[in-house]
């Protein structure tokens, strides 16, 4: 079992888990997080050149590193592990995203309970995205979601039971769905008699599931996890659950957890059932254009920092499942790169306005002003995000924006290549909101006198925030490199859903 | 060609970004001035070589005696399918090896300036920081290889264009202009945006120079299709012109431009007066053939740019602030670069007289880019010396900053058309041009330079002679760092006019002659000095002629004054009608209908408990009571069910 | 046919049963509705020894009128005044109660009626001795009752330790 | 005349009608309680007639009552013991002041 490399990205939180359970002060509890987040980003890395070997040596199969253990045999579940490009990424993304967020969350009061909770929802969250058996795949999904409600519920600022609760409960909701969806999959795995199967691999191999069935489970599971990707009607847990959330909370639950709807989607929706995921996507395609355009509009009038970048994240997250609904490689290339772009790129506004908020004690843009003569090294990093944010070129926002745009745009249908026009309004709106907040909040005359005595950053702050930065003009420099480890999942070969269209 | 020097040309301001951006503030002023200068050196001589092999290098002629276009190196940088590919390179042909030229100038020029005009600010290291990654921009926009790179670097500019409007970021004013500039100039890139869309979709390309090469092809790559009445190769042109048209100001999107002189004096002379600003000219330029196949585009231009033309014109005669007058005056001649562009294509493929007014198009926004910049410098030194930006606080500055006065003299007499400087050899090519493809159009531009010749001097005597206010301080001529730009611009502005412009820069690379056509040139110089001499009858020395114009005429100064409440306008449309119209709404509808909907399930689940919670009231005879109804309707049911 | 003085019997048996059923609920003297409970215990037992019971019949004596009804004389003395009348009901509340339990008797009387009408005349039984009754009760065999009977045990210790436990000054 | 069944099982019923009267309306606890030991009786009274009159050589309905009397003792009596303990601290044995523990 233990030969197998991926089962670390699960292994290490639970070691992490020991070993916070041990410590004794916040000294100890720090070295635990920094060395384990630090064994992830290495273990993630080392999963990459792995992979790219296995790919350059021109291995084929759809996933690798795959291998499954039986679980509880009466069900056929397994613990079934493999990884594609995409799962990489997100590996990668998640590694990154948890050692910022280590760092983020410093100074957090009741570290060693913070960790511990923060710790197992990684852990669920690695345990997401190397899982290929949905039955697993699901009870990593819950365990991802429930420390949330801890997280925020104790840590929180503000409103934080009343959105503590939403966020859990509309998940949950959203669960229920999703649960209803993967048992029907599992009922009608093998319709032709023999073992049924929780695997996808298997699932997709047989092409199993029957037509009928595919236009019921489909919308089930697209809604379950859309849910979580804040699709248009179901995202309004994301504004009150990220103003609540505390700072390192936000940067994973917006940086990781919101990608776990969109890869949930595009993995288990539309790879397991082409058929529906065509004829169904019309409908999804107008929710998700709506919450791409809307959300940009939301965003211009908030003035509460985490409520702009809470529905700036329901816009951008919009934009990847709209890509992932074009079903086509280029698009869908896109929409990956969108969820890494995103993940890197929220989770540095959040820690960012984190800080802010622990110096000002105010996230209200209309309370600041002139940050960037107090705290210029955050000011700076805020700038580049919004940069990134509303798409400058040689930073994430960019490219993944533009590949979702010119892949939509080959859509042979004019329906799509018009929506997605309208889809790019939303870059103008998203450059509305990002000056606003910039102009309003880090430029003119210091607002407060109280603020000239504010600090800078300090230094475990300012590592959290170059390793997001880093990250995030790494993809905007060289996204070939992404796309390339991207793109191998959208063969026709692997991906039925290409052949369709 | 080797690639070492192309990439140099583009990775050295890039280095300089970097290393004064991140280390800048550790370092002093004189140091990172000094970077900022060396930087834009090197590559100014880099440019020059390339450029000047390029042009007199007989290897690039090739073998039907055109000067061959040359891909120098070509990265791929991001593969969207096999076909729509973004490579990073560069790309030489004569108008991306004059806008090398162009830019390396100005910007040295400006570099050097700043030396002087930035002294002692706070973010001197910043500003030069900036200063490097907008010429690293521009550089790579005009050695674009493919429309997408194209559209990187102009976002790229258009980005550090933002953070140079607003240096002064403590102001409010420049806060917003530079926000302005960059959400008006953002919306045109959309526009930009879906045209590249729309014509890669059709032609499966992004390459430049498969599509000029052949335009007949991507008309043909249409296949005829349309939408909403026009064909598609329409929409993709008029909406990639409007990406030119946000970057270059023309009406409607040229509200950004007078506000974004809110930046630094030498930034609005590099960015907005030379470089950026032509961007626009360079992309339709750039597409030429590709404009030429369809008439209802180039027609579109032409009509754009002579509006714009002629409403510049008017508003930079009634404005007080002297760089809101260049302002205006820099958008009423990129409006005559658009015409000149616009008349050189007869549609369905023709040029119109063997495509002068591409020609005299390029040249102009060469010429034009010296001048302009000249007068920019200048007006940043009179700012310098008397600290105001409205020609009321000046007057009488002749006697005080002599070399300002000549040199600004210069400018003005090559913007007003007067031989032998460089404007007039320009501008009487573009006005041929314009005679030539409609006379109503070359009079109507005829009157655009007869008004420009005005409001340039109008300034230009309100500013130094008119009479003269009280000075706190003596004004005097600024120091060498400054003073040179102006004299090496100046000087540039009396000699560019002799270039032999047409041997080097044509449509088709076709070398040609000039000829200067002697009943337009004549005309225009005549018009030109009627203009001047009407100035200088009305503002050599104090007296009542402009206000009692101005009171002859209220209302058309009031609009000319106000730039015809566009700017108005357009706050209508944005705070009313987008903002409190659309956003606001829609937040209410979000919190109220689409939360209040979700919060609704959770009230519902509530309200239902809180209602059957009394029934398990802890009175156990309730109990009782529920249990023997219970039991009876039990009863009652199985009676019925068995009888 | 049964004799006259088992009719006798049977109808005073079953009057006092009725009568004294309803005076018990519906006396407002407390200790009054103590007596009348016992009045139709008994009544209760005699119709056990009517049915041949002889030994559920003892047992009910001693236990019931013995045992429970003087637990609720103590009980009733410990918590309220002799003379005390408890509060007058409201005649909602009577005349609800007094329909809840008149349906009831309409339908069950109505199921023993139209079921249990024509149920044979007493027929014949073997007499119970003790032993008989003994050997149910300790016996593991078919009929035989021993693990109920240490259940019922268990209960009465659990409930001596309960009634200690509840029933003791904190 | 002939005692059938139905001799015995009508003051039953009316007796357990009695006690559902009197559970229902009375409001102390203790005569709630002998209302419940009504109840108790009549069913008691039922199983009796059933074995007697149905299974004459069974004996399940006889023991069953002996043991619900047995149970009844034990429940009566710790039922006593918390009226009285709640009599100590409510200083009533009115059921309706008993709803602390509700929900």
């Amino acid at each position: 079992m233990f030969s197998n490399i991926l089962i670390y990205f699960v292994v290490i939180p639970l070691v992490m888990l020991g070993g916070l359970a041990l410590c004794q002060n916040i000294r100890q509890i720090r070295a635990v997080a920094v060395t384990g987040s630090l064994a992830l980003i290495g273990l993630s890395a080392w999963v990459l050149a792995e992979y790219l070997e296995l790919r350059g040596a021109g291995n084929e199969d759809p996933m690798l590193f795959v291998d499954s253990w039986t679980w509880f045999a009466p069900l056929n579940i397994h613990l079934a592990v493999g990884v594609d490009g995409i799962s990489v990424a997100m590996l990668i993304l998640s590694s990154i995203i948890v050692f910022a967020g280590s760092f983020a969350s410093w100074e957090i009061k009741q570290a060693k309970e913070f960790f511990l909770w923060l710790i197992l929802l990684s852990t669920g969250v690695f345990g997401f995205f190397i899982s290929i058996d949905l039955f697993t795949m699901f009870m990593f999904y819950e365990v991802a979601l429930i420390p949330m409600y801890l997280l925020i519920g104790v840590w929180g600022s503000g409103n934080k039971n009343y959105s503590a609760m939403k966020l859990t409960l509309m998940l949950m909701g959203g669960s229920a769905f999703l649960m209803l969806g993967l048992i029907g999959i599992y009922y009608h795995s093998a319709p032709e008699g023999g073992q049924l199967t929780w695997n996808i691999l298997e699932i997709a191999n047989n092409d199993a599931i029957d037509h009928s069935w595919q236009t019921f489970l489909f919308p089930m599971t697209f809604v379950g996890f859309g849910v979580l990707g804040a699709m248009f009607p179901f995202h309004t847990w994301s504004p009150d659950g990220h103003a609540s959330a505390p700072t390192a909370v936000s940067m994973l639950h917006a940086g990781v957890l919101m990608k776990l709807g969109g890869y949930g989607c595009f993995r288990v929706a539309i790879y397991l059932m082409p058929q529906a995921a065509h004829e169904l996507s019309w409908i999804f395609l107008i929710l998700t254009g709506i919450s791409v355009v809307y959300g940009a509009f939301c965003a211009c009038v908030k003035t509460d920092l985490k409520y702009i970048n809470a529905y700036s994240s329901v816009s951008h997250c919009g934009l990847v499942l709209f890509a992932i609904l074009m079903l086509n490689e280029t698009a869908m290339t896109g929409a990956i790169m969108q969820m890494l772009s995103h993940g890197l790129m929220t989770a540095l506004f959040f820690a960012l306005i984190g800080m802010i908020y622990g110096r000002t004690h105010t996230r209200e843009i209309t309370q600041m002003g002139g940050m960037m003569q107090i705290m210029p090294y955050l000011s700076v990093c805020y700038v580049i995000a919004g940069m990134a944010s509303l798409g400058l070129p040689g930073l994430s926002g960019f490219v993944s924006e533009m590949t979702i745009f010119v892949g939509s745009f080959q859509h042979a249908d004019m329906f799509h290549r018009v929506f997605t026009i309208a889809a790019c309004c939303s870059i103008v709106i998203t450059a509305v909101y990002i000056l606003r907040v910039v102009g309003k909040l880090l430029f003119g005359p210091v607002y407060d006198e109280h603020h000239l005595s504010l600090t800078d950053a300090t230094w475990w702050e300012r590592l959290s925030t170059v390793t997001l930065i880093v990250s995030v003009a790494a993809i905007g420099c060289f996204p070939n490199f992404f796309n390339h480890l991207i793109n191998f999942t959208f063969k026709p070969a692997i991906f039925a859903v290409l052949g369709l269209n | 060609m080797e690639s070492t020097l192309p990439i140099l040309i583009l990775a050295i301001p890039l280095t300089m970004f970097l290393l004064l951006g991140i280390a800048g503030c550790k370092m002093s002023h004189k140091l990172a001035g000094f970077l900022g200068i060396a930087g834009m050196g090197t590559t100014l001589v880099l440019s020059y070589i390339t450029a000047l092999t390029y042009f007199f290098g007989p290897e690039f002629i090739g073998a039907d005696g055109l000067r061959e276009q040359v891909t120098v190196f070509n990265w791929e940088w991001l593969a969207f399918t096999e076909n729509l590919v973004i490579s990073l390179g560069f790309f030489l042909d004569p108008i991306s090896a004059m806008m090398l030229i162009v830019i390396t100038t100005i910007s040295f020029m400006v570099h050097l300036y700043s030396l002087g005009y930035m002294e002692g600010e706070r973010g001197f290291q910043r500003y030069y920081a900036f200063l490097s990654l907008f010429s690293f921009s521009m550089l790579g926009l005009v050695v674009a290889t493919n429309i997408f790179q194209m559209y990187i670097f102009w976002e790229l500019v258009g980005a550090s264009s933002y953070l140079l409007i607003g240096f002064y970021y403590r102001l409010h004013s420049a806060v917003s202009a530079s926000k302005k500039a960059f959400i008006v100039t953002r919306f045109a890139d959309l526009g930009f945006l879906i045209g590249i869309l729309v014509l890669s979709y059709y032609t499966q390309t992004f390459d430049f120079v498969k599509m000029t090469s052949d335009p007949s092809w991507v008309l043909a790559s249409t296949g005829g299709a349309t939408f909403m009445g026009a064909s598609v190769l329409t929409w993709a042109l008029v909406l990639i012109f409007t990406g030119g048209m946000g970057k270059s100001a023309m009406m409607p999107l040229h509200i950004w431009l007078p506000d974004a002189m809110e930046g630094p004096t030498p930034v609005s002379a590099l960015i907005h007066a030379a470089t950026m600003v032509v961007a626009g000219v360079f992309l339709v330029a750039r597409m030429f053939p590709v404009y030429m196949m369809e008439g209802s585009a180039t027609m579109i231009i032409v009509v754009v740019g002579a509006v714009t033309a002629f409403y510049a014109a008017m508003v930079a005669c009634a404005q007080i602030d002297i760089k809101r007058i260049l302002a205006f005056s820099t958008i009423s001649q990129i409006a005559f670069m658009m015409v000149s562009l616009g008349v050189a294509s007869e549609g369905h493929g023709e040029v119109a007289h063997h495509g002068l007014g591409y020609m005299a198009s390029m040249f102009h926004l060469f010429t034009h880019a010296m001048f302009k910049a000249l007068l920019f410098l200048g007006a940043g030194a009179l700012i310098h010396a008397v600290h105001s930006n409205n020609y009321t606080a000046m007057g009488g500055l002749r006697k005080y900053m002599p070399i300002t006065h000549w040199t600004f003299l210069i400018g003005c007499l090559a913007i007003a058309g007067i031989p032998p400087f460089s404007g007039f050899f320009s501008k009487d090519e573009i006005l041929a041009a314009c005679y030539a493809w409609s006379p109503f159009i070359g009079v109507w531009m005829s009157m655009v330079a007869a008004l420009t010749a005005f409001y340039m001097f109008r300034m230009y005597y309100l500013v130094f002679w008119w009479n003269e206010p009280h000075y706190h301080h003596t004004p005097h001529d600024a120091p060498l760092s400054m003073n040179i730009p102006l004299l090496f611009l100046a000087a540039v502005s009396c000699v560019a006019g002799f270039i032999p412009f047409g041997h080097f820069v044509t449509w088709n690379r076709m070398p040609y002659d000039i000829h200067i056509e002697l009943p337009v040139a004549i005309s225009s110089v005549v018009v030109a000095l009627v203009a001047i001499a009407l100035a200088r009858h009305m503002y050599i020395k104090e007296n009542p002629l402009p206000a009692k114009m101005k009171a002859a005429l209220p209302r058309l100064w009031d609009w000319c004054h106000h730039r015809f409440y566009w700017d108005e306008l357009y706050m209508f449309i944005t705070h009313r009608i987008i903002f409190n119209g659309i956003c606001r709404p829609l937040a209410w509808f979000d919190r109220h209908i689409i939360d209040g909907t979700m919060d609704s399930f959770a009230t519902v689940t509530n309200k239902a408990s809180e209602a059957i919670r009394p029934l398990q009231s802890g009175q156990v005879q309730m109990y009782v009571w529920y249990y023997l109804i219970g039991a009876l309707l039990l009863a009652g049911v199985t009676a019925v069910c068995v009888l | 046919m049964e004799s006259v003085g088992s009719i006798i019997l049977y109808c005073v048996v079953a009057l006092s049963m009725i009568v004294f059923s309803v005076l018990a609920v519906t006396t407002r003297k407390i200790l009054r509705a103590a007596t009348y409970l016992l009045f139709t215990l008994f009544a209760a037992a005699v119709m056990y020894f009517m049915l041949d019971y002889e030994f559920l019949g003892a047992v009910q004596i001693a236990v019931y009128a013995g045992g429970i009804v003087v637990l609720f004389v103590f009980s009733i003395l410990l918590t309220s005044r002799p003379g005390d009348n408890s509060e007058r009901l409201t005649s909602k509340s009577k005349v609800l109660g007094f329909l809840g339990a008149l349906s009831m008797l309409g339908v069950s009387g109505w199921a023993l009626l139209s079921r249990c009408a024509n149920f044979s005349s007493l027929p014949a039984m073997k007499y119970l001795t003790m032993s008989d009754l003994g050997t149910a009760l300790m016996g593991t065999g078919e009929n035989q009752y021993l693990l109920p009977f240490e259940a019922v045990s268990v209960l009465l210790l659990a409930c001596i330790i309960g009634g200690v436990v509840i029933a003791r000054k904190r | 005349m002939e005692f059938t069944a139905i001799y015995y099982l009508i003051p039953a019923l009316i007796m357990f009608c009695c006690g559902v009267y009197g559970f229902i309306t009375r409001k102390n606890m203790i005569a709630m309680l002998i209302s419940l030991e009504l109840m108790l009786n009549a069913v008691d009274i039922n199983f009796v007639v059933f074995n007697r009159f149905l299974f004459p050589e069974a004996m399940e309905g006889m023991f069953f009552t002996l043991f619900a009397i047995a149970i009844a003792a034990a429940e009566t009596a710790l039922a006593i013991a918390i009226i009285i303990n709640i009599f100590r601290s409510n200083k009533s044995v009115d059921v309706r002041t008993l709803n602390e523990m509700k929900f």
